[in-house]
């Protein structure tokens, strides 16, 4: 069902101007082989979706360090200033959205639903352009799904029906992100065969999930 | 063949390898009886579980574990539980290949209406709107005429919708109607029917190409 | 931090009028000792959040055979005829919620969001008298956030910190009905120690719940 | 004592036993050494745990176990893990009952500041928005003046603001200051700090009340 791949040729998949959606938090749960691979083929123009800018050296930074990324929506660039260089230079156009509109938005589309109303923002030069609608007397920000083409998902472990576990805090997005592709790409740490995942402890089942890369990273426990 | 599996084997044939389905209650579920050894479908049960095996035998019901019909069921080895609301973001979201649901009426224009008879009988839609606006296909598995020998294939519903536009095939006792942006096409004919059968039998018009298959034999 | 209570306990913090976010899917999951005890108070005008109607002996059916039930947001009525017909005869007020879409909007009030926009009921009589917004040219209904009082819902393991599991198919509405609960009550197979739950197959997390109540019935495995 | 010990032993005494609260990073996070004994807190990191511990020791680091700042954690016996959009739904929700943040400018109105400064410092708002729109207390924490002097505490924020009006109270190495619907109440003084000084650090106008606290003894 699902089909194993590698990082490189997961990457392969990746063309200019594709939009990816990107899970982890400051590069913990991120899917480094493929950023890597990514980083070593060269694609660029690509639009990124991700909570975080991460560190120069590790998640997502590294695409920013090679000049990859020209568009990006993002909550946080504090722990980049790479990143933060590239937007005041105008060479990389940010939408700063916050954390928790981020994470509806993206899961949002990977639901099938157009958009929220978040309080979020309201009040700030975050509503600024945005439809605001008032119900129950409280004023909301309608905030459109994001759409993404490829979601690149950091799992712990995966089944060969796509079935994932995540690990600790290196789950947080990862669920949300592996929702919204049009190609959902995993990067396990550990690939294991059918009935070795209790179905009461997926967090994602597979039904999202097109294609596993194994990681070179591997813990245990 | 008894017409019900007739219909339960040609869905059957819908279904690709890799597939997550939702089968409706009824008519769908004859469905799992005819798939093919070499085509593996994932079965979705909408109160929470992917990979659905087949009911346990009696006496072995976990209380616990039920579809959406609330038979019992029991989970294939590599099943998933989850909430409702994921449950729905995998529906809505375009995550399911294909539906397969029983109607009230089907239209030319790929209208279903199958949830209420207004004064009648309205036992809530449930979750045949999100089923039917987000599957990826929908299917419209039923007997062509209602008890009375009515067309339940019309020009246009009469009863409030389930949803508008969204299904992609009808199939029957009678025949296998493809939905396109021109109208109802005949694809296929049940083995004993003619031509004129069908078109006496549907109130919606129908495009009748040169070649048409046949199914139920 | 979360309080052991008895199902009469419970059943008291109830009054007349309340809205009841209530688990459970055709029964399966439901807080049944929950349910028998407000049967016995006989708390009436109830306004009731739930996916299906039930069986007239079992789940919320027993509610509405008391008539204790004033008013529903409900997406499937078809077992029970109860319900129809006293939705027939007036006496009862119902809302007919597409399952997706009533558990959207029950997620959205526990989330603090405001409402959603979803493409479910485009078309039917779903929308009449809503708002639609059209995003990147598809119609969407704007559905607004369902409040609730009380969240009623059924656990399999909890520990004393409110963290819970939920066992199978019986998980259904539960985790998203506990998360909108001004106050959320739930009924737990096995009520266990702090440390007993790994942090990692916790569903619902303690920060949601407010009462644990020990149910009757009690599975192994 | 030392300033900022000061400030962080008096976060600690806003919070109740039971609470779930969400401390942004700095300053704020030393009000963890201050809890008393029979006051549990749960703490939140919004990339997805309740109940975080102490630091590890050092070479006991876990790398998929870190705080929202990046600081490696534990997690405690009674700890969650979850998805970001279940942590903002925490959050957003009203489930949380205190955030503590620190902040570039805080105004009578319970305005806060604390996310760029146009064109010279853009780090996003991150999870800060959502924190300060759901928590059902919002408390700033921070030195009552900048660096150059000048006041923290205005009568308008000048900078973009986080959230409107959603400050319930700032705690400084001078003051305790309630945000109320007729501005800011000075609650209690640090000891070895006059009224006349925090007047005079404070852009915005000030409701003396006849009694006073004081803390930081």
């Amino acid at each position: 069902m699902v089909k194993v791949i590698s990082a490189a040729e997961a990457a392969a998949m990746i063309k200019p101007g594709s939009r990816l959606a990107i899970g982890g938090f400051l590069a913990v749960g991120a899917p480094e082989d493929i950023l890597d691979a990514i980083v070593e083929q060269g694609t660029n123009d690509l639009h990124m979706i991700v909570i975080a800018s991460d560190w120069e050296n590790r998640g997502v930074g590294k695409l920013i360090q090679n000049r990859l990324v020209k568009s990006a929506q993002v909550s946080h660039l504090g722990t980049n200033r790479t990143i933060q260089a590239q937007m005041n230079a105008g060479e990389m156009d940010i939408e700063l959205v916050p954390q928790g509109t981020l994470m509806e938005r993206v899961r949002a589309f990977g639901a099938g639903l157009g958009g929220i109303l978040t309080p979020t923002g309201i009040g700030t030069i975050v509503e600024e352009g945005k439809q605001i609608i008032n119900h129950g007397g409280v004023d909301y920000i309608l905030e459109p799904a994001i759409p993404s083409d490829f979601a690149l998902v950091k799992a712990y472990k995966a089944d060969k029906s796509g079935n994932l576990t995540f690990r600790k805090t290196a789950r947080n997005s990862n669920p949300i992100m592996a929702m919204a592709g049009k190609i959902t790409i995993v990067e396990a740490e550990h690939i294991v065969e059918i009935g070795e995942l209790d179905p009461e402890e997926v967090i994602t089942p597979g039904v999202f999930v097109d294609y596993l890369v194994q990681s070179k990273e591997v813990t245990n426990g | 063949m008894d017409k019900r599996q007739m219909i339960g084997k040609r869905i059957a044939q819908e279904f690709k390898d890799g597939d997550y389905v939702n089968l409706g209650i009824g008519l769908p579920t004859l469905a799992v009886n005819y798939i093919p050894e070499n085509v593996h479908v994932t079965f979705q049960s909408e109160n929470g579980i992917l990979g659905t095996g087949p009911s346990p035998a009696e006496g072995a019901e976990d209380k616990d574990m039920i579809n959406a019909g609330g038979g019992f069921i029991t989970a294939l080895p590599h099943a998933s539980f989850f909430d409702s609301a994921l449950s729905f973001a995998i529906i809505r979201g375009g995550h399911v290949d294909a539906t397969v649901l029983g109607a009230l009426q089907v239209d030319g224009k790929g209208n279903l209406a199958n949830w209420m008879i207004p004064g009648k009988m309205v036992p809530g839609m449930g979750g045949a709107m999100d089923l039917v606006t987000g599957a990826r296909s929908v299917i419209v598995a039923m007997e062509h005429v209602d008890k009375y020998g009515n067309s339940k294939i019309l020009k246009e519903c009469t009863l409030p919708l389930t949803a508008k536009g969204k299904v992609t095939l009808i199939i029957t006792d009678m025949a296998v109607l493809k939905v396109t942006a021109q109208g109802l096409v005949l694809q296929e004919l049940a083995v004993g029917t003619t031509v004129e059968d069908v078109v006496k039998a549907t109130e919606a018009e129908l495009i009748i190409p040169d070649v048409i298959g046949t199914f139920g034999d």
